[in-house]
């Protein structure tokens, strides 16, 4: 049980730290800011909900385990808002320029 | 070394309990103000005043009786965990001083920040009350911690509430004076902030009486004695980091100049000595010492030269605070004790922080009076003060009085403060501060009588603008008296001023 | 080197950072961000310390924890006050920078406060 | 390897992903290019910290997530009040809605 | 070299790489926000140095409201085109070469430091039981070293007033100028719609579990402002006006509660700032939960400003 639990923990985490590298790729080659809000929104939010999940096979109680996932909602709702509101506001400059 | 717990023999003493008054009494005082509104704000300020009045007096008299320091261990706790509050004999006329000149200073702001029926707040009204508790407060808890840390904090206390007074009154100006001020200020306080924390991470306790066992010779204490002192230094505004000092002790309404000069530089003042001379002591090697005298004698030369060039009456009053303060940096070379000569370093003692009460009283005696002349006058150039000495006699008085503790002319606590100086330089063969302290005698006399022959001067002309009440001339006048009294103390070290300091006190009974 | 002094050095550069920040620019909004950075350095070495005083179970001295949050709130009332002040400044003058407009005084001042 | 060393190592690599990227937004060229950086130390941050939480056994760490992805949305939104001139106005200077 | 120790090297790193970027960048805008970056990373090395209480409150009072407060100054700068001196090379020389100095001092103590450090740990842990309270931080600021607190309080007020003190005569006890959206998106609404009683609910947690585990009234405090903020930038609630009775009494009941509490003691538990052993925690958890009240609103109105115009009616 355990084992298959750190099994878990290492495919899902791994995989989390691919997509963190794979943002940050992305915001390295992408040409402008709104493309690179994509990469950076999409593919991290990704790579910390994978992390979560590989986190919560490991967590040691059921409170922690909650803990982990509140947070994980709170950081996803207001991401993908500010994140459109970020967008809201490069457009709002792209007129303006 | 593993700092020991049980090091600590402290335990509150009897008359401990004042000393927290005298903290808390301010600080009611603002907490009222907010829930208030302001509302009764002045007679809140000057009730409160009249107690810590009465505050200020019981301690002195409690230390002057048990001829010891008065302890208090807040919540119990211990040092080095927890925070001692101590009055030594140093602090207790400290308290004593700013709590009579802090309730001279609220008397004679009712004229300009005063409340018609005790509920109509105007802005200046309201924050130049709030602001004077805060600074009463600040002063009271700088003179009268005795941790590095909380003494961070009420010297914050004093900052956050001496700068806003600058600026009060909203003039342009000001507010230039007040940012700089501040800047100055915000240097100053992140490099004490700075030496204190090495000194926690070197010897494990901020509790000034517990350093003074455990510090030793070595270069984490000598950088984090420099980083304070030069902090310090920064917000004492010795020369050459005096830049902030003209513009926003000259710029400030009257009775917030008087205070700025006479009381919130030298809190930071207070501090270096006790850093230097509590909590590290034997760590002040000569050198450092006579850098600092020389730093001291910069101020004065520097200070009374440019007092004597100034226009403006403020501005020259606000110069000379810098020359003054220049004096009480002697206090370095001739008491650290390192020449071995007792007699002269407990002289030297005394003599200092006589300049540090004369001055104190002197320098609010002479914005006060430069306040009213202003008043009256609707200006201050000093060029065309004629004739103000017929109109205004007894502040003209007032302003001569407080000129003879700046010159050093008996009969004047200036004078006994400076002659204990001087005698101190004699006996240890310091002689060159002998020769800057005359010098800038000289000068000061000549800025004064430059103001005094204007002020004398004949001019038919004269119209005042606006009248000025006989009360609050006669308050100058008893500020600057209290400075003539002071030179009635003996010349002669004073045990009270040595409660605390073995070593010295013995000298002084000799 | 172990973790704590890797992060008192690190204190240290922030500190001397945070002084040229103040020193050197001009705008008093520089000034007040190099005052911060200069101000975490300051807390940094107290973190540094606390750590090095590990002991009795607790994974950091306590005290000067509580120290360095004390001093993060003043550090914070300076900042909004400096704020505060800048912008009433700016209101009334047009400027971002402390001038010195009177002829005794500049000259001697160079870019200071 | 333990999990508690792979837990730390994802950790240490998602912070040196964040790192990368970070050195990349924070050159700009704009403003609005500048404010996804503090996105990215939102969620790549909250990752850092639950991996060290769990990875440590200090479950107190997690508080710490929460507030940096509280935190960090509260600044965002502010910043993009300021972003653009037009989008902003003190209360001073506008009649209520 | 241990795991943790490859992540503390790179957070080191990358920490300065980023002051250095706050000091240098072009722009005040570039500046803050690589500032704001700087705090919340702050609070990343806080947790390295086990120094949870701290890295909860630099996150939220470092990297927060501090960078908002900045904010709000750089957003109203930006329209004047004031000329900003150029500083000579030689000053700069020498004011780096000064401050390497500083910086070299400050390596050579920690370099030089005693091998075994200072420290008051085992103290605080054993008067911990005595304190009432399980969480040593939360001991030393509100047991040990109350006073500081305390007087830290009215630092706290006094800055208010100091702000206060810069409005115009004209705008006296009206409304803080706090820069709010013109017009708030829909999207935005429906954010401050569900953030703020999160928030809330986080801030009283914080403040809760203070006691017993890292948090308090600072960090419940400084969320309670932030979410406060939010719903006023979003228009959401009106700015208040500086005169508002219920205001002055938040802003000064958790420091009256505080000194109340420690006036009490020198006639319940014979010193000023102790706490009657039986009651001190249920007394502790009161002043901190009035504490966090009066620091939340006393941060907001930091954040907001000096009043500019009077209320509406």
């Amino acid at each position: 049980m355990r084992l298959a639990l750190d099994i878990i923990t290492v495919v899902l985490i791994s995989a989390g730290g691919f997509f963190f590298m794979a943002g940050t790729i992305g915001l390295l080659r992408f040409p402008d800011t709104l493309t690179r809000l994509h990469a950076l929104t999409k593919v991290d939010n990704l790579g910390l909900g994978l992390i979560v999940f590989g986190l919560l096979a490991q967590v040691e109680s059921r409170l922690d385990a909650l803990k982990v996932i509140a947070i994980w909602l709170l950081v996803q709702m207001s991401g993908a808002i500010v994140s459109q509101l970020i967008a809201q506001a490069t457009r709002r400059l792209g007129r303006q320029t | 070394m593993m700092p020991d717990a049980t090091t600590s023999i402290d335990a509150t003493t009897a008359d401990g309990y004042l000393l927290v008054l005298a903290i808390v009494l301010p600080v009611v005082g603002i907490l009222l103000s907010l829930a208030l509104g302001g509302k009764f704000i002045e007679r809140i300020t000057l009730a409160l005043l009249l107690v810590g009045l009465c505050v200020a007096i019981a301690i002195f008299s409690a230390v002057l009786r048990s001829d010891q320091l008065l302890v208090y261990i807040v919540g119990d706790w211990q040092p080095p965990l927890g925070i001692a509050l101590r009055a030594d004999g140093i602090s207790a006329a400290m308290v004593l001083t700013i709590a009579v000149i802090v309730l001279a200073i609220g008397l004679f702001a009712r004229s300009e920040f005063g409340q018609q029926n005790g509920k109509t707040v105007t802005r200046s009204s309201y924050a130049f009350w709030t602001l004077l508790l805060g600074i009463w407060s600040g002063l009271n808890a700088v003179a009268l911690g005795d941790d590095l840390f909380n003494l961070y904090v009420a010297l914050e206390l004093l900052t956050f509430a001496a700068v806003p007074l600058v600026c009060v009154k909203g003039y342009e100006e000001t507010i230039k004076a007040a940012l700089r001020y501040m800047l100055f200020a915000l240097i100053g306080s992140i490099l004490y902030l700075l030496g204190s924390a090495l000194i926690y991470g070197t010897y494990g306790t901020l509790d000034i009486a517990l350093l003074a066992d455990r510090v030793r010779p070595e270069p984490a204490a000598w950088t984090a004695a420099a980083l304070m002192t030069v902090g310090l230094l920064a917000k004492t505004a010795l020369f050459p980091l005096h830049l902030w000092l003209p513009p926003a002790h000259a710029g400030a309404p009257a009775p917030g100049s008087a205070v700025l000069s006479a009381l919130v530089v030298k809190g930071s003042f207070i501090l270096i000595v006790r850093i230097w001379f509590d909590a590290m002591p034997g760590l002040l090697t000569f050198t450092a010492a006579q850098l600092l005298g020389a730093l001291g004698a910069g101020a004065i030369l520097f200070g009374s030269v440019l007092a004597l060039r100034q226009a403006r009456l403020k501005l020259l009053v606000a110069y000379s605070t810098i020359a003054q303060i220049g004096y009480l940096f002697f206090i370095f070379p001739l008491a650290a004790g390192d020449s071995g000569n007792e007699l002269g370093a407990s002289i030297a003692w005394t003599g200092g922080w006589l300049q540090l009460f004369s001055h104190a009283f002197a320098k609010t005696a002479m914005f006060l009076a430069a306040g009213l002349m202003a008043e009256a006058l609707g200006h201050d150039r000093i060029a065309e003060l004629g004739g103000i000495g017929r109109a205004l006699p007894i502040t003209v008085i007032a302003f001569g009085l407080a000129g003879l503790s700046l010159m050093g002319v008996p009969p004047s606590g200036g004078f006994v403060a400076k002659w204990m100086l001087l005698s101190a330089t004699v006996i240890e063969g310091q002689w060159w501060w002998a020769a800057v302290m005359l010098i800038g005698g000289l000068l000061a006399g000549g800025y004064v009588f430059m103001v005094l022959g204007k002020a004398l001067g004949k001019n038919s002309a004269l119209t005042l603008r606006a009248p000025i009440s006989r009360n609050r001339e006669i308050l100058v006048l008893a500020v600057a008296l209290c400075a003539v009294f002071l030179g009635l103390v003996p010349l002669q070290p004073s045990d009270f001023l040595a409660i605390g300091r073995p070593e010295m006190q013995m000298t002084a009974l000799q | 080197m172990n973790s704590a002094a890797l992060f008192g050095y690190c204190g240290a550069v922030l500190v001397g950072l945070g002084l040229y920040g103040l020193i050197t620019r001009p705008e008093v909004l520089r000034k007040i961000l190099a005052f911060n950075v200069l101000g975490s350095g300051v807390f940094l070495l107290f973190g540094v310390f606390a750590r090095r005083g590990a002991a009795a179970g607790l994974g950091a001295d306590p005290v000067p924890q509580a120290l360095v949050i004390t001093g993060i709130v003043v550090a914070f009332s300076a900042t909004a006050l400096v704020v505060a002040l800048l912008v009433r400044l700016n209101k009334e003058t047009g400027q971002v920078i402390i001038t010195s407009d009177d002829p005794e005084e500049s000259g001697k001042q160079g870019v200071l406060p | 390897m333990t999990i508690t060393n792979f837990l730390l190592a994802a950790a240490a690599f998602v912070l040196l992903m964040v790192a990368i990227g970070l050195a990349r937004i924070l050159y700009g060229p704009t403003d609005v290019d500048r404010i996804l950086s503090v996105q990215l130390i939102g969620s790549g941050g909250v990752a850092v910290l639950l991996l060290l939480s769990v990875g440590l056994k200090l479950p107190p760490i997690m508080d710490v997530a929460l507030m940096l992805g509280l935190l960090a949305t509260f600044v965002s939104v502010a910043f993009l009040r300021d972003a653009a001139d037009s989008s902003s106005v003190s209360t001073s200077t506008t009649e209520d809605r | 070299m241990t795991l943790v120790f490859a992540c503390e090297v790179v957070l080191a790193g990358l920490l300065v790489a980023i002051a250095t970027w706050t000091i240098v960048a072009r722009t005040a805008f570039a500046a803050i926000v690589v500032f704001m970056v700087y705090g919340l990373l702050l609070a990343i090395v806080w947790v390295a140095l086990s120094a949870v209480d701290v890295a909860l409150t630099e996150a939220a009072i470092g990297g927060g409201v501090t960078s908002i407060v900045l904010l709000g100054a750089a957003s109203r700068l930006r329209g004047s085109k004031a000329a900003v001196p150029s500083v000579s090379f030689p000053f700069k020389i020498t004011a780096g070469v000064l401050c390497a100095v500083v910086s070299a001092g400050l390596a050579a103590v920690v370099f030089s430091l005693p091998d075994v450090a200072p420290t008051l740990a085992p103290v605080a842990k054993e008067n911990l039981a005595e304190s009432g309270l399980g969480n040593p931080v939360a001991a030393v600021l509100f047991v040990f070293r109350a006073h500081d607190t305390l007087l830290e309080k009215v630092v706290l007020l006094l800055a208010l007033v100091g702000v206060w003190s810069l409005a115009s005569d004209s705008a006296w006890g009206g409304v803080p100028a706090l820069r709010v959206y013109a017009s708030p998106s829909r999207i935005l609404v429906f954010l401050d719609q569900i953030l703020p009683p999160i928030g809330i609910m986080i801030g009283i947690y914080m403040f809760w579990a203070g006691a017993s585990q890292p948090g308090g009234a600072f960090q419940g405090g400084t969320i309670l402002a932030a979410m406060w903020l939010l719903t006023m930038m979003a228009r959401l609630q009106d700015v208040p006006s500086i005169s508002a009775r219920w205001l002055r009494l938040l802003l000064v009941v958790g420091p009256m509660a505080f000194l109340a509490v420690g006036l009490a003691g020198f006639f319940f538990a014979d010193s000023f700032l102790a706490y009657p052993p039986s009651i001190s925690k249920p007394l502790i958890i009161v002043v901190e939960a009035t504490l966090t009240l009066s620091i939340g609103v006393t941060l907001a109105l930091l954040v907001a400003g000096p009043p500019e115009r009077l209320p509406q009616q």
